[in-house]
């Protein structure tokens, strides 16, 4: 029996599914070349609205008092083997789902006219990422989970390898494959915990007690898959590639929700699901954090094109995203998923920035620009903002889940709040190098003398991330309140289990 | 609600002035910064005068929730108290000063000065931010808002590649800074659970046997948390080590230099340390650290100015070594010095950097005061305002900076312990080194034979009324002010006047025995700043050519100094260099040869497998035939084996 | 001393391995059938020996004096050049040999310590009836209980029919046939074109002597493409 | 166990097969000659089957072996007729019938 | 009495069979299409004979029909009428319309109903050649081209000398035994103490035997050859009825009567199955011929279809038995985009020719893409759940190293099938194709159908495996 949810009405699977009418909508276009290309972007425009609208609902109806899944909907799937159609969101999910939602309707906008060659593919490709997105968060059992986290990877292969640069190829294969190889893994423990616990219904797979063995074995088997998606060094090498060749609403995708994939994974599954497992993993999640933060920072100094440097930097502040969950405490995960949140608005804000240059002079080398505050004022500004924002200034959204999680890190470890957070120092220093190249200096190059400023379609796109972030900076209580009774509850359980597996380990110590 | 309207209206105005600027104009977005700046000002100095002199009391003005994380719950709040509102006053009234200053000062630029007057009410918003913040995480906010204008500010000219190199190189040394201030804010959660000042200096004395565990010796919870906010307080005030940004930042417009180093942002470390006095009073070994580091800059910073030829780097360095001695002050329980200095400082060092820069504007933009020179009949406000900033800086009586140095150097020496008599040593120091530098920067300007060429000499003028105004308003300042308030913040009226926004320990009996001092020592300062006046003027009016003996013939010496100690040579070596080599070494081996070779690797040796593994497909029905009766074997083998 | 039986047995075994292993190794062709068909009559006799009279008859008519013809058959027609042998290629005969001496091994196991399965007897699906001669006891089983695979093995012989026709089977190039159909169908204005002839115009001129278009004609086989692939 | 009405024991009849078995296989792929000896070595492997059917049939008394051996047959000479014109057929567009002429494809 | 009726559906089919030949010799004009047509008719009918029958043996047990066999049957139809439907344009255009064509392919499909009912090693037998003897024919088709007839000479001989050694195993084991009836040969099996090697020997023999119409490694060397040289459609029956047939045999023949030794039979198949999956998945990587590619693709999944089988228990037969579902679906698709290459009057297979397909037809690129997805693995498409079940089959019961390494090789997999997909969509286009015929057309879309939204209808053809499953489990 389907369960009531607070929306009167199967709101997830409308928001998640939504999207796919409007590819059959596409579909259904006939005319002039120019014509569909026209009518396409309209219709994705508009069905990507009216999800995000729809998604809206989610938001104003969760109850962010509690911790449990919200808008549940189950039906049968594959009833014998405890496999259903499961949808719901927890204080956990709701945000990226909106996230998600939020961001598609800009990348529509992003691409609006850098996009001319296929252009109802390419909105096809959009939508039907969109709906892997949303499912992918909605989804609560495993099966579906898994089909919509591997489902991503197909459009995402399309976009970056049919619409990208000039070594899309060789991009996209390495995207495709590192992702893949990584979270084929991830259906061994899949198939592991399904044997195991006789259902795929993640409710009920949380509170299953695995083996501490067979916990270690799927941490791994888990860590295969997300480290891949997040990307923790050593594996971030496929997210650079793919950042610089993907068009940029497709970095935009990627950087603001894709990277989320693995550090919800992180949340969703390997933290809750094997707490003896992730505690014993704790120091290497901290090392290969660590690792991450230090080490793709100093090699975003040394970049010589803005995407790259960007993606690099994405990898730096997911890697304080994985130190944050792997705190255990409430500052800690809360920073962390905040950090999420804000990198996904930041860093695809970046994204769109590079966009709008590359749009106008069609190249990513930072050398070849300089000066732009001449003739972009407006640019300037709003470019700086996300600057600001990604090296977590105070008031910006990037600040908050940064330094959340270094309150979180401090509270286990001085010098890992102190390197985790090295980002501080290193961020600042890309950053500001990379605004220095290209919006101070004089200007030299006469196509640059000639560039213009924001268009007011590009003003639309950015109006609603710079007050996301001014707004996640100032007022975050409006995004933390939201998941902090499921953080809680995550962390409690955490303990629980921990402390039920001590007490069992004393009592083995004590009875001989 | 006056103290909610003096921190707002700022940011107001910079909204208002910054944003749509190119549309306003320069004039308009001019007027509005100037205007909110003026409402700030009055409604800061009257929430001054209502918390002093009407006793309205201490308070906190709640804003908003802010960040919510588990047990992790802040505010947007204001602390109302002394010590925000006296802040918050000097902020505002000097601020605006600038803001008007400003007007004359950027009349001749290529852009509009919009943007500019933006970013100063921004810095200014900032600033009241930092200062009446009712928690640390709130301070942070402003901490960093200051560091970001300060960036925009010193990048202002942003053509200019020094300029952005040192825009750059002053936020990332703050960071250097705010990421151990970070720590420390996390630190005093860790102990307490809150960041909101009031509840942890109620709970600091139940806390303060605590031990931290770092480095595999337990340290006091306390100096832990007390070194990691100091350091933050060195990036922001530029002390040794941490202080190579501020030379550089003489790379902004001088009304920015004021703004930065005079009134506000590098006096928030001070200013930090003053507000966080309740848990210092804890933590005695974190404040010999900062007498130590305090009296160092202050003594390193005025040997390095002594021979700077930069008129405005001068200043820096004297900047720098003024806040060493209010961290001396504050290292030896005299946050009230410390805080009085802060205050008179922020008139005539403002008062200095002013009229460096109309004295700048004055030579067309010159700054070299090798190039300058005779030229004080020209520049009589200027002069006379110089004069008075460079006697209250060197500290001779009745100056502004005689009252609180001396109360600081007398402090120094009463705090009985090896470290306050080291600071009171370089203090003295540094004293006499003060007034010789300031000396020699007046006569080296405005006295002696002109030396900048003809078509220079030429256009030197006074400077608009928008500009010689404030300088004459900070004159007075600069004269009356530690005068004025000597009796209030550190004389017989000083614990009515803090009413508790400061703290010293039970023991701390400092500000009582100030008055104690010997008269030797309480006459020193005077005497010192007079004896390095007297030697300037022997250097630099009488014998001209002596200086350039000396620096002869002790060449290292003058080039250790002019070099600042080669603290950016060696930073570059340490830090900066290894940092780019070892960003390409991870590029370009980790990444692009060992990471990414791994799985091209792969996929080579995949394709290579793939050629062997039909290899054996030959095409030849033997070979097939052959292979499947192998297989055949292999099979009743396994079979066979198996049973 | 063995019975005559077994002698038989022995005698027929050692020919039926000597003739197979002739007809792998013989150079010649025709050879390899004669000795195929020396190894069948062997054959016949050893299942004679086993009391399975019938097979032996089937296995001399059949393959005797079918199949073994059908090999001698294309072997003739094909014409192959048997002389020319080439070498160099036997270098995986060692391996080959060592590969087939462990099969032989192991098979050498299995039939040495052959055993039956105790339930065997009573397995049994159609036991060999008592007094009833082999192929009355065969026709008996197999068209009743067997009647299924019977038809099956006649679906066989049918697809073995259908294919040999289909893949052999074709028509000449170059003989020409009668078509009836054609030649009724054919009309006037096939054949015969009435032109208007100019006066004293040559027939060159006028273009009569221009070679007629040929009509398709009807009865050519469609010609087959040589179009799969790109080789 | 009786080996029913064989005149040697069941283990000659299976030895002789087992011997004829190995020689057609290795027939196929020791033959280097022409085509059609392959041919004859799968009917010489055919007819090892049915040898082991005969011999087992009798052992065993039961019908089964021979009406498999029989159905072995059939099914041998229908092999025997669509190998012989696919030879054909291969030997028409190649003019060869060489086993090692048989590489066309590969890879 | 003699029930005829339980084999009414092959009875039905090889008398239409008949006559439809009969009909085809009479009719003297070209009468390939029309008798196409027929034998689809016959398939569609037959299809729902075999829906309707009901579970029993027949002929003394040589015959049974049970959901197994009908869930093998249903299978083996569809896959056979897809790939009869792609004949329909390919042989017209390629000159090779013979009416004998379809027939031959019905013929071939009454061997396999006869084997997915086999009750007994002859029944298997009998079934196993007439299927084989059909494709050896269809294999040569093309008697014109070398190519082809080299296939055929190949398949022919290789096959012979399986079913030789498939024959030979059955000797054995009925010599062992002294019967031939599934049903009886676990008693033989579980009256001796240990296993005997005669058995064994058989046993192995005979999985030799299936394995070679499976092409599972080491019996596999003539798949690529032959896929490549036979006509397309042939190569696509061959890789899809004829590839389910032996694989349900072996399924029954396993769990049915050796079921007790499974013990015994389990590392044969585990080994296989895993040089299977790892050839299947290296070898493809160098191809440049898409027939030969999707001979190695078909290779890799009957490795991992094996995988399901190795457990030996109820839920990897039900694994295996919707992979196999999933598989025909997926590799009639494909087959049918490989047949919609021409260029210019001209079938083209190479890899290369498809560049740039997406460009110059769109819907084409898009269905071979979605095949290549299934084929990878990558859900939802319905090639990932025959994955999952056969996997979590291996999970179940402890076969992690078959788990990890079909995991692994499935990545490997992946990089030639996205190749594809990278040629069609990244590379700059080759000359279009010519319009492909709605036939063609028809069967993609259906494949590409079901493909998608194979995981909808989950549930339904779950539990219809899982009945099948069931029967073998008693």
């Amino acid at each position: 029996m389907p369960d009531i949810n607070a929306a009167g009405f199967p709101i997830l699977s409308l928001v998640t599914f939504l999207p796919l009418l409007g590819v059959v909508i596409l579909g259904l276009l006939r005319g002039e070349e120019k014509d569909i290309s026209q009518n396409a972007r309209w219709v994705a425009l508009w069905t990507t609205l009216l999800t995000f609208v729809l998604s809206l609902v989610v938001w104003t109806n969760f109850d962010p008092s509690v911790s449990g899944f919200q808008f549940k909907e189950s039906s049968d799937w594959l009833p014998a083997y405890g496999v259903g159609y499961r949808m719901g969101v927890d204080g956990i999910s709701a945000l990226f789902v909106l996230l998600a939602t939020a961001l598609t309707p800009l990348c529509i906008l992003a691409s609006w006219d850098s996009i001319r060659m296929r252009v109802r593919e390419y909105m096809m490709a959009f939508l039907i990422l969109e709906t892997m997105m949303v499912g992918m968060f909605c989804a609560t059992d495993f099966l579906l989970f898994y089909m919509f986290f591997e489902g991503v990877l197909i459009p995402m292969y399309i976009i970056i390898g049919v619409w990208g640069g000039p070594r899309r190829v060789y991009a996209s294969m390495k995207f495709f494959l590192y992702t893949f190889a990584g979270s084929v893994l991830m259906l061994l423990a899949l198939l592991a915990m399904w044997h195991r616990a006789g259902t795929t219904d993640i409710a009920v797979l949380l509170h299953t007690r695995f083996p501490p063995e067979m916990q270690t074995w799927l941490f791994l088997a888990f860590l295969a898959s997300f480290a891949v998606k997040v990307p923790m060094w050593p594996v971030h090498t496929w997210l650079p590639d793919a950042h610089v060749e993907a068009p940029t609403a497709g970095s935009v995708i990627l950087a603001g929700v894709l990277l989320k994939m693995g550090a919800y994974g992180f949340l969703r599954f390997s933290v809750p699901m094997l707490p003896q497992a992730a505690t014993m993993f704790q120091p290497l999640m901290f090392s290969l954090g660590v690792v991450a933060v230090i080490y793709t920072s100093l090699v975003a100094l040394a970049q010589q094109d803005m995407k790259k440097l960007i993606a690099y930097s994405s990898v730096a502040h997911m890697g304080v995203v994985v130190i944050g969950i792997f705190t255990f405490n409430q500052q800690g995960i809360d920073g962390a998923l905040f950090q999420m949140l804000s990198h996904g608005i930041v860093s695809a804000a970046l994204f769109l920035c590079v966009g709008v240059v590359y749009d106008r002079i069609h190249t990513r080398e930072i050398a070849r620009y300089g000066g732009l505050a001449d003739r972009m004022p407006a640019y300037a500004l709003v470019f700086m903002l996300f600057t600001m924002a990604s090296i977590g200034l105070p008031g910006t959204a990037g600040f908050v889940g940064e330094f959340l999680v270094l309150v979180g890190a401090f509270r286990v470890n001085f010098w890992l709040a102190l390197l985790g957070s090295a980002g501080m120092v290193l961020g600042a220093a890309y950053m500001l190098y990379l605004y220095r190249r290209i919006i101070f200096g004089r200007i030299t190059r006469d196509d640059l003398k000639a560039i213009l400023d924001l268009s007011p379609r590009e003003m639309a796109v950015f109006a609603p991330l710079v007050v996301l972030t001014l707004w996640m900076g100032i007022y975050p209580g409006s995004f933390t309140g939201f998941f902090d009774a499921s953080t809680g509850a995550l962390v409690q359980g955490h303990e629980q289990a921990m402390r039920a597996v001590q007490a069992v380990h004393y009592a083995a110590v004590i009875r001989p | 609600m006056l103290f909610a309207t003096a921190v707002f209206a700022p940011l107001l105005g910079a909204l208002l002035a910054g944003l749509p600027g190119r549309v306003l104009g320069d004039r308009a977005a001019q007027l509005i910064a100037i205007c909110f700046m003026l409402l700030a000002s009055v409604c800061g100095v009257a929430a001054w005068v209502q918390h002093i002199y009407l006793g309205v009391p201490n308070g906190v003005v709640p804003v908003a929730d802010w960040i919510t994380a588990g047990d992790f719950r802040l505010q947007w709040a204001l602390q109302y108290d002394t010590l925000s509102t006296t802040m918050v006053a000097m902020v505002t009234c000097v601020a605006t000063l600038i803001h008007i200053y400003s007007v004359g000062y950027m009349a001749h630029e290529r852009f509009t000065t919009s943007r500019f007057f933006g970013y100063l009410s921004l810095f200014s918003f900032s600033m009241l931010m930092l200062v009446t913040a009712n928690n640390l995480v709130q301070l942070f906010f402003g901490w960093e808002g200051v560091g970001l204008c300060s960036y925009l500010l010193i990048g202002y000219w942003y053509d200019r590649p020094s300029a952005c190199a040192a825009a750059i190189k002053a936020m990332i040394v703050n960071r250097v800074g705010d990421l151990s201030f970070a720590l420390g804010i996390a630190a005093v959660f860790l102990r307490f659970g809150v960041v909101d000042f009031s509840t942890i200096f109620a709970a600091v004395p139940a806390h303060v046997d605590d031990m931290y565990h770092l480095l595999g010796t337990d340290f006091r919870a306390y100096e832990v948390i007390g070194v990691l906010l100091f350091i933050g307080a060195m990036g922001k005030s530029a002390q040794i080590f941490l202080h190579t940004w501020l030379p550089d930042a003489m790379e902004g417009p001088t009304p920015v230099s004021a703004l930065i180093h005079a009134a506000t942002m590098v006096t928030a470390g001070v200013f930090l340390m003053a507000r966080m006095s309740p848990l210092m009073e804890y933590a005695p070994g974190a404040l010999g650290m900062v007498t130590f580091i305090g009296a160092t800059t202050c003594l390193f910073a005025a040997t390095i100015g002594c021979v700077q030829n930069d008129i405005k780097r001068v200043i820096a360095y004297s900047t720098c070594s003024q806040l060493g001695y209010m961290f001396l002050a504050a290292g030896v329980g005299a946050y009230q010095a410390s805080v009085f200095h802060l205050i008179t400082h922020a008139f005539f060092k403002a008062l200095l950097f002013l009229c460096a820069g109309s004295v700048i504007h004055a030579m067309s933009d010159e700054q070299d005061m090798r190039k300058m020179g005779g030229i004080w009949r020209r520049v009589p406000v200027t002069y006379a305002a110089m004069w008075m900033g460079s006697l209250a800086l060197g500290g001779v009586f009745p100056f502004a900076g005689y009252f609180s140095k001396d109360a600081i150097l007398n402090a120094a020496f009463e705090s009985g312990s090896g470290i306050g008599l080291y600071g009171f040593a370089c203090g003295s120091a540094a004293a006499f080194l003060t007034a010789f530098y300031s000396g020699r920067l007046l006569f080296m300007t405005f006295h002696g034979a002109p030396r900048a060429d003809h078509h220079t000499m030429e256009h030197v003028h006074e400077s608009p009324l928008t500009m010689t105004g404030p300088l004459m308003a900070l004159s007075v300042g600069a004269v009356l002010a530690g005068w004025w308030f000597y009796p209030q913040f550190i004389g017989s009226l000083q614990q009515a006047y803090w009413q508790g926004a400061l703290f010293n320990g039970a023991n701390n009996h400092v500000l009582q025995r100030l008055e104690d001092v010997p008269a030797v020592i309480a006459l020193l300062p005077s005497v010192l700043g007079l004896a390095g006046f007297a030697i300037a003027v022997w250097f630099y009016i009488i014998n001209t050519a002596l200086p350039v003996r000396l620096a002869e013939r002790f060449r290292p010496v003058y080039l250790f100094l002019l070099n600042k100690w080669y603290f950016d040579e060696l930073y570059d070596r340490i830090f900066v260099k290894p940092a780019w080599f070892l960003a390409r070494l991870l590029w370009h081996t980790g990444d692009e040869t060992l990471i990414d070779g791994v799985p091209n690797g792969l996929a080579e040796l995949t394709v290579d497998g793939s050629r062997q593994a039909v290899r054996i497909q030959t095409g030849s029905i033997a070979i097939y035939a052959f292979t499947m009766l192998i297989g055949l074997v292999g099979l009743v083998s396994i079979f066979l084996f198996n049973r | 001393m063995i019975s005559a039986s077994a002698f038989f047995f022995y005698l027929f075994s050692a020919i039926l391995l000597a003739s197979a292993a002739a007809v792998v190794t013989s150079r010649n062709p025709v050879h390899a059938v004669l000795f195929l068909i020396l190894a069948f009559f062997n054959a016949a006799g050893l299942f004679l020996l086993a009391g399975a009279e019938f097979l032996a008859m089937i296995l001399l008519i059949v393959y005797v004096g079918a199949v073994a013809v059908l090999f001698l058959f294309v072997v003739m027609m094909l014409d192959v050049d048997f002389v020319q042998l080439r070498e160099g290629v036997q270098k995986y005969a060692p391996v080959g040999a060592a590969v087939g001496a462990v099969l032989f091994g192991e098979l050498w196991a299995v039939v040495l310590g052959w055993q039956v399965s105790p339930g065997a007897d009573s397995l049994q699906g159609s036991p060999t009836p008592a007094n009833m001669d082999n192929t009355h006891a065969l026709g008996q089983v197999l068209y009743t209980d067997y009647v299924y695979l019977f038809q099956v093995s006649s679906l066989i012989l049918l697809v073995a029919m259908i294919g040999a026709i289909v893949l052999t089977h074709r028509r000449r190039e170059g003989t020409r046939r009668q078509n009836i159909t054609m030649q009724q169908t054919r009309s006037v204005r096939d054949t015969l074109e009435t032109l208007q002839v100019r006066m004293g115009a040559g027939v060159q001129e006028l273009g009569i002597l221009r070679p007629r278009p040929r009509a398709e004609p009807a009865e050519e086989e469609p010609r087959h493409e040589h179009a799969a692939g790109d080789h | 166990m009786q080996d029913g009405a064989l005149p040697v024991s069941l283990g000659s009849y299976l030895a002789v097969a087992a011997v004829l078995l190995v020689i057609g296989v290795f027939g196929i792929f020791l033959n280097r000659k022409n085509i059609i000896i392959i041919l004859m070595s799968i009917e010489l492997i055919l007819l090892a089957v049915n040898i082991n059917l005969v011999a087992f049939s009798a052992a065993l008394n039961d019908m089964a072996g021979q009406v498999l051996a029989m159905f072995v047959l059939t099914v041998a000479a229908a092999e025997a007729a669509i190998g012989l014109a696919i030879v054909v057929v291969y030997s028409r567009n190649r003019g060869s019938i060489e086993v090692e002429d048989v590489n066309l494809m590969k890879g | 009495m003699m029930n005829w009726a339980a084999a009414s559906p092959e009875i039905f089919l090889a008398v239409a069979g008949m006559a439809i030949l009969l009909f085809g010799v009479l009719l003297k004009k070209e009468n390939a299409a029309l008798c196409t047509m027929l034998v689809l008719g016959a398939f569609a009918a037959t299809f729902v004979m075999v829906m309707q029958t009901v579970p029993q043996t027949a002929y003394s047990s040589l015959f049974v029909t049970d959901a197994f066999a009908s869930y093998a049957k249903l299978l083996i139809l569809a896959g056979g009428a897809l790939t009869m439907v792609l004949s329909l344009d390919y042989n017209e255009r390629q000159g090779i319309g013979r009416f004998e064509f379809p027939v031959l392919m019905l013929f071939s499909t009454v061997g396999m109903m006869t084997m997915a009912s086999a009750a007994n090693l002859m029944t298997l037998y009998m079934g196993l050649e007439l299927m084989s003897l059909s494709i050896y024919v269809l294999a040569a088709f093309a008697r014109e081209e070398l190519r082809s007839a080299e296939a055929g000479l190949k398949y022919f001989v290789l096959s012979a000398l399986a079913s030789g050694l498939l024959l030979y195993g059955i000797s054995l084991t009925y010599g062992f035994a002294g019967t031939m009836d599934f049903a009886k040969l676990p008693d033989a099996v579980t009256g001796v103490d240990g296993v005997s090697t005669g058995l064994m020997v058989g046993i192995a023999f005979v999985i030799a035997g299936l394995a070679f119409k499976l092409s599972a490694v080491p019996f596999h060397m003539w798949t690529p050859d032959v896929y490549e040289g036979a006509p397309t459609p042939v190569t696509a029956f061959m890789s899809t009825a004829p590839k389910v047939a032996p694989f349900v045999v072996l399924l029954r023949v396993l769990i049915g009567p050796f079921g007790h030794v499974s013990v015994q039979w389990q590392p044969i198949i585990e080994v296989v199955s895993i040089a299977s999956m790892l050839l299947g998945s290296f070898a493809a990587i160098g191809q440049t011929n898409i027939k030969r590619l999707m001979a190695y693709s078909s290779i890799g999944h009957m490795g991992y279809a094996l995988v399901g089988l190795a457990p030996g228990t109820e839920s990897g037969v039900r694994g295996v038995l919707i992979y196999l579902l999933t598989y025909v679906a997926m590799s009639a698709g494909a087959f049918a985009c490989v047949i919609a290459m021409r260029r210019q009057g001209k079938s083209v297979e190479r890899i290369s020719d498809l560049a740039g397909l997406a460009k110059t037809d769109l819907p084409l690129a898009s269905l071979l893409t979605l095949f290549m997805f299934s084929m990878a693995g990558v859900p939802p498409f319905a090639g990932f759940f025959g994955k999952l079940y056969v996997f979590l089959a291996a999970v179940q019961s402890g076969l992690w190293l078959l788990a990890i390494v079909g995991i692994l090789t499935s990545v490997v997999a992946c990089y030639y099938y996205i190749r594809i997909i990278k040629v069609m969509f990244f590379d700059a286009p080759a000359p279009a194709f010519d319009t492909r015929s709605a036939s063609v057309s028809f069967v993609a879309i259906a494949s590409g159908m079901f493909t998608l939204l194979f995981v909808l209808a989950l549930g339904p053809f779950t539990g219809a495996a899982e009945a099948a499953a069931r029967v073998l489990f008693g």
